[in-house]
């Protein structure tokens, strides 16, 4: 029996092949490697590789204060860094019990939303590149950086920002800062329709898009598939509106949703949430309030978090990502695990949803999940 | 269901573990190290779909190790974290990947981490760390800077470039 | 002289029986120095046209049945070839046979075979051509199904198809003879034009069995499915015997019997309706030549046994030549002899690389494969050289025959089936290239490791079968002028054609100047090779893997070798259609087949004698018969 | 001890001459090390456009003259950089970006990220900033064209030079046998 | 001979030159299409000479000759092509087929050598490659056979002559759907967007080409620009009349490339059986009316 058994192991060894998707493949997104095992052209086997974007923040942040994390988190997530600071800043207000200025809250909702649609705009650029459409990465990444620029006229800096921070923001938004806003959203709602035509309306888009791993909702709640693509398999469950956040409760906007929960349900969803964003914009710079924008806190040097634990998450662009804080009471954190918002589906589910696929499916695939490896590997 | 109730049934079915509510949509369930698979089970049946995380907190001073366990409700919309302490000398738990697949995942991360073994998981291969010799990085005895030092060196600039 | 020789190789053939097992060696040798003074013999005859012998076998009251054999310039064409690439096929076989003794009887059945073969060719009247037909349906089946158990069942197929056959060319041989009282080949065909001319529907009928049987020892459209079976399971050295010669018959009787009828009829129909429709029967029978070989193509690219890769190639080129054949053009007829020939060397020269991968590793599902271009160098050349042949590239000698067979159905304005043969064409390199990279490149095995280029004396026969495929490609006009007086024995048009240039209607090509083209354009990139930097070697797994080192995942080559399902979505792209031509349909057939025969099979795996038992059992019956008919 | 410096081992006739093509026409990996490089679409593409000085990203080692290390790099992938790094065709050329690669940076304490990638392969040129912005880039990209044409970009040759050197450091961090800290007891 | 042999330089050269920069002019242009500069035209030349000069590897002998073979091979057709006034022979030897022939090699060639380099990556390039050669293949070769039956000859300087006449003569206004067929092939043969799944960076690592480095990348830059020039100089044989002026006949080339750049920049890729499939359908149809027209 045991000889049958070699035998076929052997047999396997001549009739499959490996490949190493990533990490230096062009398919793939950031530093993280899939190794597939593939008979002709189909995927029979698929093992993620991760750990190469390592850095131990869980470790790094217990051994800084409260205060010194908030620079070192927004490098947990590149592409949408934003969501960190928040995420951390809400922990401990909500560890403290600080209330945050309402100026505040609007100001984070619109930074929230701007680098949310910094990561859509990464996202059309990756399914542009996944798919040969170069065009659409150039004129996306190009879009972006009016974002970037914005932020840069806010903040001082174009990707990591730190700006959101524990009782309110930095600091309140400069002269004129909110018209420009206004105009690049103007712009970018202008740039949406063209990228309407270019990538959502193109017929080869869609087909290369239609069925591509289609999620079901079971799987998607089980396997923890959050955000937009959640949403496309037809669960309209919105953290930002099921558990507000910020301002989100204040600004009335609408949940998209789409019901396939194949890939071009997901690209279609992320589009429509591109508008959404958009709009919660214009809603929150109508909306702004007075006021001031920091809560009264102690001294960043000597402040201390009440013994406790939360678990906050927040809605991004490729999921929802999450902190899980302990406090002992000291200076600094006591515990602080990570939930990338595509942990599950880059490691677990790709090794059941990509079996079946063909090779070219794989970046198109990653893109549609957005799948981000710094989240997961931390 | 409202919150209430859920607690309400949780203290039906496990009399022994203790309840704490951090807020409306979030509270946590404390319950003994033997129960965790039947609570956690127990909560798959009431309608906690999504397995969020799974993480440890080492409590060094006790001698114990927590784990988390982060379950959550598209259809209450409650977030639960069901937690529970094990022995830091022998940490041995019952594995949830029965319940949900993405729990090997989540398990064999903090196996890497803590040092925790699964019992009924299998897949325990590095995932993160390259060629790791010391004991697992995120125990608090582990002194992160210490081991940097020693190994990657700190920069002298006297060193010729 | 031609009997004596036949008897002096059959009775060489019967004294090797007595050489004892450990020297099998001499044998070959033997068999070899027997094809090669066969083939010098026949070339000798060259211009010896007209030259005949006859045999009395009996005489039944009045008349005469007797072998008569007679040199045309086709017959010596034909059989000049065969011979020649059976004798090199041998100097293969002295190595590969030496330690196979279980297969030791095959080099007697081969040279009756080579018997047979000359035969064929040179009968001059159809009692001859069918004796030695059946004769060497018989024999080659012995020599597929060595042992006489294994392969019985791929064998078959081919068996019961070519005794249909041969019975239905039988039946109109003996139709023919009825009217016209003669087996001679001329008389026989102005007789079936009388029929046409008639309106007789025993013309069509006749035309029809003749079809039948020519068809399916070709392996055309409906009967393409035995060469697969046949020519895979067969000896691996008799392949290219098989697959290079004897699938040339059908085709060649075309030429002898069907088409001489139909230009005759073009040529001196009193426009009767249904000699007038000739030239349409004779299109269709091209576009089942381009379906066959569009089909055998798809098949192809299907198959994962290199065997019978190499053995839907052949069907596809045969698809080809009839296609040509059967256009009528001289153009068209030159060009399909043309291919015949071509195809029987390139194929020969792939069969044997293909033998001699076979010999060295004993494999031959190609995924097993891969990477021996680098042990064995000489083996891949030919491989190479084949395939370039066989697609048709410039310049080997496949690219004129295949340059003809455009012109002659561009000049005849057949679009579509020009089309469709570039379609099988284009196929052809994709097969064909996948078995290239499939056994020559790509990774190597670990286990081939030690394996070594097959020893001198096999390597020979490599070297000639090259050598011929540029000569050829080179000098067309060395085939093409024999070809010019075959055309002309047949009373057609000559083509234009001198020893380096072929012409047709639409233009002409210059072979030396297309080698010539190439061979600079050669030294041209290697003067940019030599100007670059230099290189260097470096290890097959030294290699990119997107960064991640192999050793870490314990990468084998096996593992890096992409060879199985190579046109995978391809493949699938006709399943959501009915697949009523594939082979589902032949598998129900093929098991209708088997449980019919079933009663018949036992009869022929019981013993040999039975099988002849049936076989006389038959003839006398079909006489029987013919004489009611009569 | 490196054996050789960069000073020794300049570029000279023939060479010189080609460096003036090798500059104007530097093929990067495309391999996003770490965080630096989601600055480096914004770089490749429309706003910054890299294309105008014959730069454009490479899919495979081989094909490439310059690797880019964008950040820190962890342990795990300073193994696959090496590989990498190795499998390029000579000339080729590294940049280090941001301050991880030099010191550590922000991650100096971290368990997981090497302090000083000169100590494992050598490093043509450092930009400054974490992350670098692209006109920082774009900046340190033409400073490496300017070396390149003197001459002075030879990092290949210096890790040809000091092959053991380079290669006995990274031994100690990737093929470590025992542990780091010794138990205490 | 030696007139033969200087001859036969200058077309090689020129078709190498020519080709490169088209590259470079289309890289400008579909930099304009995506809203950048891009670098000098001249930028193509710069990265060949670079790419000579860099060391490289290979891994046996195969990969050395195959990569020859493939340059050679396409260096070889455009022999046979005529090109504006000139022709490498004065006998007429440009027939078509002999040229779809011809390219052949230079596939054959580039696909032996880079899949002796032994990864499967460039494996599977090659399979869609082949594959999608069996798509565009039929279309082109339905318009061929339609000129070589309205021309009554299959020799391209003979359908040049025949079409000197004017605008109006051209075939791909005598024959617009078959032009639009050869069209979409040529946009397959160049392999570029929607039908480049050979290469596909994101999905195969640039696939044929990745494990070329040094000069054997230079052969691969090399040989397309001389099937660019070649693919294209075919067409405008065919189609646009040719030329009796180099200049006229490289900027009818120029013209053809930049449209079919143009293309490329706004679709992504097919996968390649929809491609088949694609190329089966549309383009064959189109050819296969045209030639129906054309009989009746």
């Amino acid at each position: 029996m045991s000889e049958i058994l070699t035998f076929m192991g052997m047999e396997d060894q001549y009739k499959k092949y490996e490949l190493f998707f990533g990490p230096n493949h062009p398919g793939m997104h950031g530093n993280f490697s899939y190794i597939i095992t593939v008979e002709g052209h189909t995927i029979k086997k698929i093992d993620p590789d991760a750990g190469l974007l390592h850095r131990g923040f869980e470790k790094l942040v217990e051994q800084r204060l409260w205060m010194q994390n908030i620079s070192l988190i927004p490098r947990i997530c590149v592409p949408e860094p934003d969501i960190n600071e928040a995420i951390y800043s809400i922990a401990v207000e909500k560890l403290m019990g600080v209330e945050v200025p309402e100026r505040a809250q609007y100001i984070r909702t619109i930074i929230l939303e701007m680098a949310r649609i910094g990561a859509f705009l990464f996202g059309f650029g990756g399914i542009g590149g996944a798919t040969g459409l170069y065009t659409a990465s150039y004129w996306t990444f190009a879009d972006r950086d009016y974002l970037l620029d914005l932020f840069e006229w806010l903040t001082g800096a174009r990707i990591y920002h730190m700006f959101i921070l524990p009782g309110g923001v930095r600091r309140d938004i400069p002269n004129g800062w909110l018209e420009k806003l206004s105009e690049t959203v103007d712009y970018l709602q202008k740039r949406l329709y063209e990228y309407d035509r270019l990538i959502y309306n193109n017929p080869l888009i869609v087909k290369r898009l239609e069925n591509l791993g289609p999620v079901t909702q079971e799987d998607a709640m089980k396997y923890g598939i959050t955000g937009p693509n959640i949403r496309a398999t037809g669960i309209k469950y919105d953290t930002r509106k099921a558990v507000p956040y910020a301002a989100y409760d204040k600004i009335d906007f609408e949940v998209p949703v789409q019901t396939a929960g194949d890939g071009l349900a997901r690209a279609v969803q992320k589009r429509e949430e591109f508008q959404v964003s958009l709009d919660i914009i214009k809603k929150a710079i109508q909306q702004m309030p007075e006021g001031s924008v920091r809560a009264k806190m102690p001294n960043p040097l000597k402040f201390r978090v009440p013994k406790g634990d939360v678990y906050v998450k927040l809605e991004t662009a490729h999921g929802e990502h999450a902190y899980y804080i302990v406090s002992n009471g000291s200076d600094k954190p006591y515990r602080m695990a990570v939930r990338g918002g595509s942990f599950t589906a880059g490691l677990v589910y790709a090794q059941k949803a990509l079996v079946g696929m063909r090779i070219e499916d794989v970046a198109l695939w990653m893109a549609t999940m957005d799948i981000c490896p710094p989240d997961f590997d931390r | 269901m409202e919150q209430r109730e859920i607690i309400l049934k949780i203290k039906e079915n496990f009399s022994k573990s203790e309840v704490k509510v951090f807020d409306e949509k979030q509270f946590s369930v404390f319950a003994d190290k033997d129960d965790i698979v039947r609570i956690l089970s127990f909560m798959q049946m009431i309608g906690f779909q999504q397995l969020a995380i799974i993480s440890a907190v080492d409590w060094i001073d006790e001698k114990k190790f927590e784990l988390v366990y982060n379950l959550f409700s598209y259809t209450h919309i409650q977030q639960v974290l069901v937690k529970t302490k094990i022995e830091r000398d022998n940490p041995k738990i019952q594995s949830v990947m029965n319940l949900w697949e993405v729990a090997q995942m989540y398990e064999r991360d903090v196996h890497e981490f803590f040092g925790i073994e699964f019992s009924g998981n299998d897949d325990m291969r590095p995932l993160i760390l390259h060629n790791w010799k010391d004991k697992p990085p995120m125990r608090k005895d582990f002194d992160s800077l210490k081991y940097s030092n020693e190994i990657y060196g700190t920069f002298k600039k006297s060193e010729e470039v | 002289m031609i009997l004596y020789s036949f008897l002096f190789a059959l009775l060489t053939a019967l004294l090797s029986l007595f050489i004892r097992r450990e020297y099998n060696y001499i044998r070959w040798i033997l068999y070899s120095a027997v094809l090669a003074s066969l083939t010098f013999l026949i070339y000798t005859m060259n211009g010896l046209w007209g030259y005949s012998e006859s045999f009395k076998l009996l005489s039944v009251g009045s008349v005469d049945f007797s072998l008569n054999f007679k040199v045309t310039p086709l017959s010596w064409l034909f059989s000049f070839f065969t011979t020649g690439l059976s004798l090199s096929i041998s100097l293969f076989s002295i190595v590969k046979n030496r330690h196979e003794e279980s297969e030791r009887s095959i080099g007697f059945f081969w040279l009756i075979l080579s018997v047979c073969n000359i035969a064929i060719f040179l009968s001059a009247d159809l009692l001859t051509l069918f004796i030695f037909w059946e004769a060497m349906t018989f024999v080659s089946f012995f020599v597929i199904s060595p042992g006489w158990t294994k392969s019985f069942k791929a064998v078959n197929y081919y068996f019961i198809l070519s005794i249909l056959g041969a019975f239905a060319m039988l039946v109109g041989i003996f139709f023919l003879y009825s009217k016209s009282a003669t087996f001679n080949i001329e008389s026989n065909i102005a007789q079936l034009f009388v029929l046409y001319e008639l309106n007789s529907p025993q013309a069509i009928f006749i035309t029809l069995m003749f079809v039948l049987g020519f068809f399916t020892k070709s392996a055309l459209m409906p009967f393409h499915i035995w060469p697969a079976e046949a020519h895979s399971e067969a000896p691996d050295d008799f392949s290219s015997y098989l697959s290079g010669i004897m699938i040339k018959y059908g085709l060649y009787g075309s030429i002898l019997f069907l088409v001489p009828l139909f230009v005759f009829i073009s040529k001196f129909s009193q426009t009767q309706p249904m000699s007038n429709h000739i030239p349409l029967f004779s299109h269709i029978l091209a576009w089942v030549g381009a379906i066959t070989s569009v089909v055998a193509t798809f098949l192809a690219v299907k198959s994962n046994d290199m065997k019978r890769l190499a053995a839907w190639s052949t069907v596809g080129n045969i698809g080809y030549a009839a296609t040509s054949i059967f256009i009528l053009s001289s153009m068209g007829v030159a060009g399909g002899i043309f291919h015949i020939i071509n195809h029987a060397i390139f194929k020969t020269a792939i069969f044997l690389s293909l033998a001699a991968v076979k010999y060295r590793t004993h494999e031959r599902e190609m995924h097993r494969l891969g990477g021996l271009a680098y042990k064995m160098p000489v083996t891949f050349l030919t491989f190479l050289l084949g395939i370039i042949a066989a697609a048709g590239i410039p310049p080997l000698n496949g690219y004129a025959s295949k340059w003809m067979i455009y012109q002659s159905l561009l000049s005849g304005r057949f679009p579509f089936l020009a089309t469709m043969i570039f379609l099988s064409s284009t196929g052809a390199f994709m097969y064909l290239f996948r078995a290239l990279h499939s056994v020559f490149l790509g990774q190597l095995p670990s286990k081939f490791d030690d394996v070594k280029e097959v020893p001198f004396l096999m390597q020979i026969p490599m070297y000639i079968l090259m050598l011929l495929m540029v000569i050829i490609g080179i000098f067309p006009g060395t085939v093409l002028l024999p070809v010019n007086s075959i055309l002309k024995s047949m009373n057609m048009e000559e083509i234009k054609v001198t020893y380096t240039t072929m012409y047709s209607m639409l233009s002409s090509v210059d072979a030396p100047i297309v080698f010539l083209v190439f061979a600079g354009s050669f030294a041209f990139a290697f003067i940019l090779y030599l100007i670059g930097k230099p290189r260097r070697h470096v290890e097959l797994l030294d290699n990119y893997t997107a960064g991640q080192d192999p050793k870490e995942f314990g990468l084998t080559r096996e593992m890096y070798h992409f060879a199985l399902k190579f046109y995978e979505p391809f493949e699938h792209m006709f399943d959501k259609y009915p697949r009523t031509n594939t082979k589902e349909f032949y598998d129900s057939f093929e098991r209708k087949i088997n449980e019919t025969g079933s009663f018949i099979k036992k009869f022929y795996s019981s013993s040999p004698r039975s099988a002849v038992y049936i076989f006389t059992l038959s003839i006398v019956l079909i006489i029987i018969y013919g004489w009611l008919v009569w | 001890m490196l054996l050789t410096s960069t000073n020794e081992i300049k570029d000279n006739g023939m060479e010189r001459i080609l460096n003036f093509f090798r500059k104007k026409s530097l093929w990067m990996l495309h391999y996003c090390t770490g965080c630096g490089a989601v600055e480096l679409p914004p770089t490749m593409t429309s706003r910054w456009d890299m294309e105008r000085f014959g730069m454009g990203p490479m899919a495979t080692p081989r094909q490439a003259d310059l690797l880019l290390i964008t950040g820190y790099l962890s342990v795990k992938s300073l193994k696959r950089v090496i590989y990498t790094y190795e499998q390029m065709q000579e000339p080729k050329w590294v940049i280090a970006f941001g301050s991880c690669p030099i010191n550590g940076g922000i991650y100096y304490d971290s368990y997981s990220v090497i302090n000083r990638l000169a100590l494992y392969m050598p490093v043509d040129l450092s930009i400054e900033g974490c992350m670098p912005r692209p006109e920082a880039i774009i900046d340190g990209f033409t400073k490496l064209m300017k070396a390149i044409e003197k001459g002075e970009a030879v990092g290949y040759k210096k890790y040809r030079e000091n092959y053991e050197w380079y290669k006995a450091n990274q031994r100690n961090v990737l093929e470590r046998t025992s542990a780091v800290l010794k138990e205490e007891a | 001979m030696v007139n033969i042999m200087l001859r036969f330089l200058f077309a090689a050269f020129t078709s190498i030159i020519m080709g490169l920069l088209f590259m470079g002019i289309g890289r400008k242009f579909i930099a304009r299409i995506r809203r950048h500069y891009a670098g000098p035209f001249y930028q193509s030349f710069i990265d060949v000479i670079k790419l000579f000069s860099k060391k490289s590897i290979s891994h046996n002998w195969i990969m050395d000759f195959g990569v020859m073979m493939g340059f050679a091979g396409i260096i070889a057709t455009i022999i046979f092509m005529p090109i504006g006034p000139f022709n490498v022979f004065s006998q007429m030897q440009g027939n078509i087929i002999i040229i779809i022939y011809f390219m052949t090699i230079g596939y054959l060639g580039m696909a032996m050598g880079v899949a002796a380099s032994g990864n499967p990556n460039a494996t599977i390039g090659i399979a869609r490659a082949l594959t999608l050669m069996l798509g565009y293949e039929i279309p082109f070769v339905l318009t061929v056979i339609l000129l070589v039956f309205a021309n009554n000859s299959s020799l391209l300087q003979v359908m040049v002559v025949n079409q000197q006449g004017g605008f109006m003569e051209w075939n791909a206004i005598r024959y617009p759907f078959a032009f639009l067929a050869a069209l979409i092939a040529l946009q397959g043969m160049l392999g570029e967007q929607p039908f480049d799944a050979m290469i596909a960076p994101s999905e195969i690592a640039s696939g044929p080409m990745v494990e070329l480095s040094g000069k054997f990348l230079g052969f691969g830059f090399l040989q397309h620009a001389a099937q660019i020039f070649l693919e294209t100089g075919i067409i405008v044989n065919m189609f646009l009349g040719g030329s009796q002026n180099f200049f006229i006949f490289f900027a009818k080339q120029l013209a053809l490339y930049l449209l079919t750049v143009a293309v490329s920049g706004i679709f992504p890729r097919y996968r390649f059986e929809d491609a088949v499939k694609f190329f089966w359908m549309a383009p064959t149809a189109l050819a296969a009316i045209q030639l129906i027209i054309f009989i009746i």
